[in-house]
């Protein structure tokens, strides 16, 4: 009971942090609402038994990428509404539309539950992170170095790009 | 029930009331200390020695007019100080101020929570404080305000990966991200990690200096150049929470230390039998001794050398500090599998 | 005698010096001393080697010094079918022949040094070093060649003779004659080169090796071709074509007159005493091989009785002293081949000694006449200046009369020497080396009558300033002077105002004294048995011209036998009476001496000899009578004789035509087929080539019209297609990024559609 | 009421949607890249989700994976519109149609 109070809230709050992300006048606020909508999705993940996740999520998300936003929109000192321009061929209308009727049918498929989710397999311990930390540098050791250089090759890029001259 | 609710309840209060007086007191005591350092005498007006005198402040900041400016962003202008103070006391759930106490026949955890990602909880709890000061500068439309806080945020966020850094050898000794594992880590080590890693210890230091804008590294509120950085706008009690929040990142990063390095509320060398006397003293007296005796430092430091420019900053924490604190993690590693 | 290499090295390095350095930078004094002392220590060097030569004993006398190698050893197949080592060290070798030959060359080249700092100081400073230095490079060379101990590092000297032959009869550049002579002298030369070089190579395919020595030791243990013209003929024949070349031989004598274009010193030395010996010292180093080429060797007697025949007829009628002198070297050559070809090497080479002194000595009179004459060279003005220059007039007799065979100077004894030696190979041959003789005399004693005896025919002079003024010394400002007048007639240019004959400087007068002395008494280390002399110059040299006894018995034997009158030298002055009979025979006739002579005499009696030499001085005496009588006792019976015999003196004076049929056939035909040739290039090559370049052209432009109608064709089709379609296809790329998402977003809601109504 | 998987499937649904709604709606790209956040969000729900469904830690070890990329992704997008911002002194995607015909 207490668990889907908390779920419902959550997801309440998910949900209406996402709209307001998308739908915010300020580009700031819209940056605050994501914070926000991330925090609350790490409060999920705990419920989810995700610890470390949810940590992370904040870590990363909320305390990295998110202020990276914030610096690029206080940087982007725009002198005319961002939105100002519109190009008359743009179908976002359509889009609404179409991502409604997508939303419409994955929802038919879940809530009639056609797709049935596999029953649980192995076991796994609240504390987990011990376990992320053997999956990712046994199984996953590979992808995990591949991604460092992602990191790396983003980390230069940024730089390439947002330098005015080097 | 009693367990599950009313003694985190408790505890709660009893560590906001904690840190909100010792804040208090720590004004008083670094006014104090620099005056002493520079043979002066320092607040004694109210009461005796002064003592009465962070009361006569709070007072003065809950009855001065609250302004915000004109053009403000009066939503983000109003959040910006509680962004920047929440964060800074919720970290204090993970911190364990002492040992289990025993009181009226229950078993007492002397800590609020022991989550199992304790230290990435707190370090991840202090990146929002960023977004308190960022956005506490940009929403006062002003240049000193706006200035000071990218200069804010650039500074935590450079001192922050060499301090994360630290951390990582930490974790490495002790197996776990527990801070309550830490602490037993260390008493199972019979040193403190600050003897075992005191090149992580030094670099923790400088850079908790500059995480709590301290001087020397109080570029963002360089009253000099920018009259009080990003918080240049803010009067009454936005100030007073801004205030707050400093204070008590300070007082958070003084527990991590003591926590982290110098053994929590462990006696000194409590494995060495002839010092068990030391053992006498409760845990929780010792963990306030060590935070004061860290906090000491602080104003101390502060007192004693002048301010960085912001180039040579920023050039000692990414060419310095970040590669040092990299290679200590590194060595620490070596160390680890050779040893 | 170890340092044997530093020989020819120390000319080098004054050639180097000066041609370095001393053409910028030295004054004409420095130039003069340093050429002289490199010069005068490599001649002190070459006494001392001498002189410890000559300290060893008779068969120890060859040394070899190999300084570095040079061509590393490269296998090659021989003709035989093994396998050979080329393999050339900078060796050389001492022995008897070579050691006379030093002596020869740096004795004369270190006294006509000394002569040309008098004669060539009229030169401006740099020409002055230049002509030093090439001198001094000449005699590097020439030390190469008689030193070396193989046919590679010989002909590196014998090229770079032949090099400085050209720098040095070309030496007065500015004038055309000297520069045409020189290239002459380089063509013709090249001519005989080839043939050396075909010999060397035929050499190394056939002994595996270069090396004189183990070349004549191979050689010697091969049979003798009396009967075939064989290997060893071809080869020796291949060798004498390089020695007809260098050594003014017929058919390629022809460049050695022209080279008297040059300074006189360079005549003397170059072109009289040492280089154009160089072909008489190979052949005679390759000894061996020609007396195992009888053939051969009769092609080069005959040859050089030829040689020394038609030159001294030439000679009889020349009146440029200097082209006299030519012709009598082409002469004197001639003699010296015509001793190679009986067999005489011991002889060749001592005539190449005595000539060499006799030879220079004549040539650097001559030249302190014309220097005297300022430049005049031709005898018909000269006359009487027995008065004007004593000391040359006495040097200059000296050396008529040694040429001319007269006892006991040197030419005598080494005339006499082949002379009695041909007559015991061939009569006829004899025969006309006893008329050359008597021309040799002749013309000699004629040079003399003409310039020194009777009246003066030269040019009057200012008598004003006297005879004062004698000496010429290196003080005197005639660059200038000389810049102006040009060269004189080849000899050294003008002398500003010109004050009549004169006698010339010490540095000259001293070098015509020394080798005076030396034409006197060089031939006394050859006086032959038959005068109770022991004949040492042969037996000092024959163990250059045998094959070294290493090889087994019977073939030891073999080599010997095939030396005919060479492997017992002094066998004829010890059996002298046993055949005297023949011998008498032999001296009455005087005639050709049929077919049984040609074995059977190869021994005299002591009075046949006695008799042979007696005629040759009286051939000597006569020739010198006539010449006395004819131009300075009645000077009108030449003239007479010339206009009655007009053909004949009109075909010797331009010296039986020769360079004209030259000129008609072997110029005028290698100029015929260059030209032909050209016409070859220019119609059928170039021809060839403007067809293939007319038919790529073509196949160009017909590819070119493939390109353009068929592959461009489909290309545009192609192209065309495509922009036509994106006419149409263009309007869904609205450069919207959101239409695109939406275009995804539409395949999803298609898939999940599909999913939906299929299940 | 139990909370099912299908619950967070659902939610996670409806969250992409949303971020789906972002990017066809907005014009200004950091709105567009911070509606691609959520997409990612929403996927990290579900990996998170199943992973507690299924008792197995590869989902987080691949929500970790899709944190790295949105890093990535952030940074290199945020250059971007900067270096673009730079030149035009627009953050507009209508007005970004430099490639188009």
């Amino acid at each position: 009971m207490a668990e889907a109070v908390a779920f419902y809230i959550c997801a309440a709050l998910i949900l209406g942090f996402g709209a307001l992300v998308i739908t915010a006048k300020s580009t700031v606020h819209s940056v605050l609402y994501l914070v926000a909508d991330f925090l609350c999705v790490a409060a999920l993940y705990v419920m989810l038994q995700a610890p470390f996740l949810a940590v992370i999520q904040v870590m990363v998300y909320a305390g990295g990428i998110v202020v990276l936003y914030l610096f690029v929109v206080m940087l982007v000192n725009l002198k005319r509404p961002p939105e100002a321009h519109s190009d008359p061929r743009r179908l976002g209308r359509l889009g609404v539309a179409m991502a409604a009727a997508v939303l419409v049918e994955f929802a038919a498929i879940f809530a009639l539950g056609w797709a049935k989710p596999a029953s649980a397999g192995g076991a796994l311990s609240p504390n987990n992170v011990e376990q992320i930390g053997r999956a990712l540098y046994t199984d996953y050791l590979i992808p995990f170095e591949v991604a460092s250089v992602l990191l790396l090759v983003a980390m230069i890029g940024a730089i390439v790009l947002a330098k005015r001259e080097l | 029930m009693v367990e599950a609710l009313i003694l985190p309840l408790v505890k709660i209060v009893i560590v906001l009331v904690a840190v909100l007086v010792t804040v208090m007191y720590i004004v008083l005591l670094e006014r104090k200390v620099q005056a002493w350092v520079q043979v002066r005498l320092g607040p004694m007006r109210v009461g005796p020695h002064g003592i009465l005198q962070p009361l006569a402040d709070v007072l003065k900041l809950f009855v001065k007019e609250d302004i915000t400016p004109a053009r403000a962003d009066k939503w983000v202008f109003t959040a910006a100080p509680i962004i920047v103070l929440v964060p800074a006391l919720i970290a204090f759930a993970v911190i364990p101020f002492a040992g289990d106490l025993t009181l009226f026949g229950l078993t007492i955890p002397g800590r609020i929570a022991d989550v199992n990602v304790g230290l990435l909880y707190v370090i991840s709890v202090a990146g929002i404080g960023i977004y308190g000061i960022i956005l506490g500068g940009w929403s006062s439309n002003s240049k000193w305000a706006l200035l000071g806080s990218l200069r804010s945020s650039a500074q935590l966020i450079s001192y922050e990966i060499a301090v994360t850094m630290t951390l990582v050898t930490v974790i490495m000794l002790a197996g776990t991200l527990s801070m309550v594992g830490i602490v037993q880590a260390q008493l199972a080590k019979g040193w403190w990690f600050g003897f075992m890693q005191p090149v992580a210890f030094f670099i923790y230091f400088v850079g908790a200096l500059a995480e709590t804008n301290r001087a020397p590294f109080d570029l963002p509120e360089a009253e000099q150049e920018l009259v009080a950085g990003f918080h240049t706008e803010y009067s009454g009690m936005r100030f007073a929470f801004y205030f707050l929040a400093e204070y008590a990142n300070m007082i958070v990063v003084s527990t991590v230390a003591t926590t982290l390095f110098l053994g929590g509320w462990l006696a000194p060398f409590p494995n060495v039998s002839w010092l068990s006397f030391l053992g006498l003293v409760p845990g929780w007296a010792w963990f306030m001794l060590k935070t004061f005796g860290f906090l000491y430092a602080f104003l101390w430091v502060r007192a004693t050398f002048p301010r960085y420019r912001y180039d040579q900053l920023m050039r000692l924490g990414w060419k310095w500090l970040i590669p040092l604190a990299i290679l200590n993690v590194v060595v620490t590693g070596l160390l680890k599998v050779l040893v | 005698m170890d340092l044997i290499w530093l020989i020819p090295l120390l000319p080098g390095l004054g050639a180097a010096i000066n041609g370095l350095v001393g053409v910028r930078f030295f004054s004409k004094r420095t130039a003069g001393i340093v050429a002289c002392s490199f010069m005068g220590a490599a001649l002190a060097l070459a006494l001392y080697a001498f002189w410890q030569l000559l300290g060893l004993p008779a068969e120890a006398r060859e040394h070899t010094v190999r300084v570095a190698p040079w061509i590393a050893s490269i296998p090659l197949q021989l003709s035989n079918g093994t396998v050979g080592r080329f393999f050339i060290p900078w060796g050389f070798r001492l022995d008897p022949l070579s050691g006379m030959m030093i002596l020869v060359v740096t004795g004369i080249g270190f006294l006509i040094h000394v002569y040309s700092i008098g004669y060539m100081h009229g030169e401006p400073r740099g020409g002055y070093a230049r002509f030093f230095a090439y001198l001094n490079l000449f005699v590097f060379f020439m030390l190469m060649l008689v030193l070396g101990d193989n046919f590679v590092v010989m002909f590196v000297g014998w090229e770079g003779v032949g090099l400085c032959s050209y720098l040095l009869i070309g030496y007065w550049y500015e004038k055309k004659s000297a520069s045409d002579a020189g290239k002459k002298a380089f063509i013709v030369n090249r001519i005989g080169d080839w043939g050396f070089i075909i010999g060397m190579f035929l050499i190394f395919t056939t002994f595996g090796s270069l090396d004189f020595r183990e070349v004549a030791n191979a050689a010697g243990a091969m049979p003798t071709e009396t009967a075939s013209f064989g290997l060893l003929s071809v080869i020796t024949l291949l060798l004498f074509v390089g020695a007809t070349g260098k050594s003014a031989q017929i058919p390629l004598y022809v460049w050695l007159p022209d080279a008297m274009e040059g300074p006189t010193p360079v005549s003397a030395l170059i072109h009289a005493a040492t280089m154009v010996t160089a072909g008489v010292y190979m052949v005679g180093r390759n000894a061996v091989l020609f007396s195992h080429a009888p053939m051969t060797m009769q092609i080069v007697a005959v040859i050089g009785v030829a040689t020394a025949f038609m030159a001294a007829t030439i000679g009889l009628v020349q009146n440029d002293i200097k082209r006299v002198l030519a012709y009598s070297t082409v002469s004197q050559l001639g003699f010296m081949f015509l001793a190679m070809g009986v067999g005489a090497f011991a002889a060749g080479a001592f005539h190449l000694m005595t000539h060499a002194f006799f030879k220079a000595l004549l040539f650097l009179c001559s030249g302190s006449v014309i220097h005297a004459m300022a430049g005049e060279q031709d005898m018909r003005h000269m006359g009487g200046l027995k008065k004007y220059m004593p000391v040359t007039y006495v040097t200059m007799l000296i050396g008529t009369l040694a040429i001319a065979g007269i006892p006991p100077l040197s030419g005598f004894f080494s005339k006499d020497e082949i002379l009695y030696r041909t007559f015991l190979s061939n009569r006829i041959i004899w025969g006309f080396a006893v008329v050359t003789a008597l021309m040799t005399a002749f013309y000699m004693y004629r040079l003399m009558s003409l310039t020194f005896f009777g009246a003066y025919r030269g040019p009057a002079w200012d008598a004003g300033g006297g005879h004062g003024h004698a000496a010429h010394n290196g003080h005197d400002n005639h660059g200038a002077n000389h810049a102006a007048t040009g060269h004189g007639g080849g000899g050294h240019g003008g002398h500003g105002e010109w004050h009549g004959p004169h006698e010339s400087p010490r540095s000259m007068t001293f070098p015509l004294q020394v080798l005076a002395v030396g034409a006197l008494i060089a031939g006394f280390v050859g006086v032959p048995a038959a005068l109770g002399g022991p004949n040492t110059i042969e037996h000092f040299l024959e163990p250059s011209f045998v094959a070294r006894a290493v090889v087994a018995g019977p073939s030891t034997a073999h080599a010997t036998n095939t030396v005919p009158a060479l492997s017992e030298p002094a066998s004829a002055g010890e059996s002298k009476g046993e055949t005297a009979g023949t011998a008498a025979h032999a001296l009455e006739t005087d005639a050709p001496a049929g077919e049984h002579a040609a074995e059977g005499t190869h021994e005299m009696s002591w009075w046949g000899e006695m008799a042979l030499m007696a005629l040759s001085v009286f051939v000597g005496v006569i020739g010198i009578l006539v010449a006395f009588r004819f131009y300075v006792r009645s000077p009108e019976i030449a003239e007479r004789l010339a206009q009655r015999w007009a053909g004949p003196h009109r075909v010797l004076s331009n010296k039986y035509y020769v360079d004209e049929l030259y000129e008609a056939t072997v110029i005028a035909g290698t100029m015929a087929s260059a030209r032909g040739l050209w016409v070859f290039d220019a119609r059928v090559v170039d021809g060839g080539v403007n067809g293939t370049g007319w038919l790529t052209m073509f196949s160009a432009w017909f590819s070119s019209l493939i390109d353009k109608y068929i592959v461009d064709g489909l290309v545009n089709l192609v192209g065309t297609v495509l922009e036509e379609s994106s006419f149409v296809l263009r309007r869904l790329q609205t450069g919207l990024i959101q239409n695109y998402a939406l275009f995804m977003l539409f395949g999803v809601f298609a898939f999940v559609s599909v999913y939906l109504l299929m299940r | 009421m139990i909370i099912t998987t299908t619950h967070y499937m659902l939610l996670s649904a409806a969250l992409f949607t949303l971020g789906i709604i972002g990017v066809m709606t907005r014009r200004n790209v950091i709105i567009i890249l911070m509606s691609i956040e959520l997409m990612l969000n929403a996927v990290n729900i579900n990996f998170i989700a199943f992973s507690h469904q299924l008792q197995n830690v590869v989902g987080q070890v691949f929500a970790v994976f899709v944190i790295v990329v949105a890093a990535a992704e952030a940074a290199v997008g945020l250059g971007i519109i900067l270096a673009f911002y730079r030149n035009k002194e627009t953050v507009n995607i209508d007005e970004m149609g430099l490639m188009r015909w």
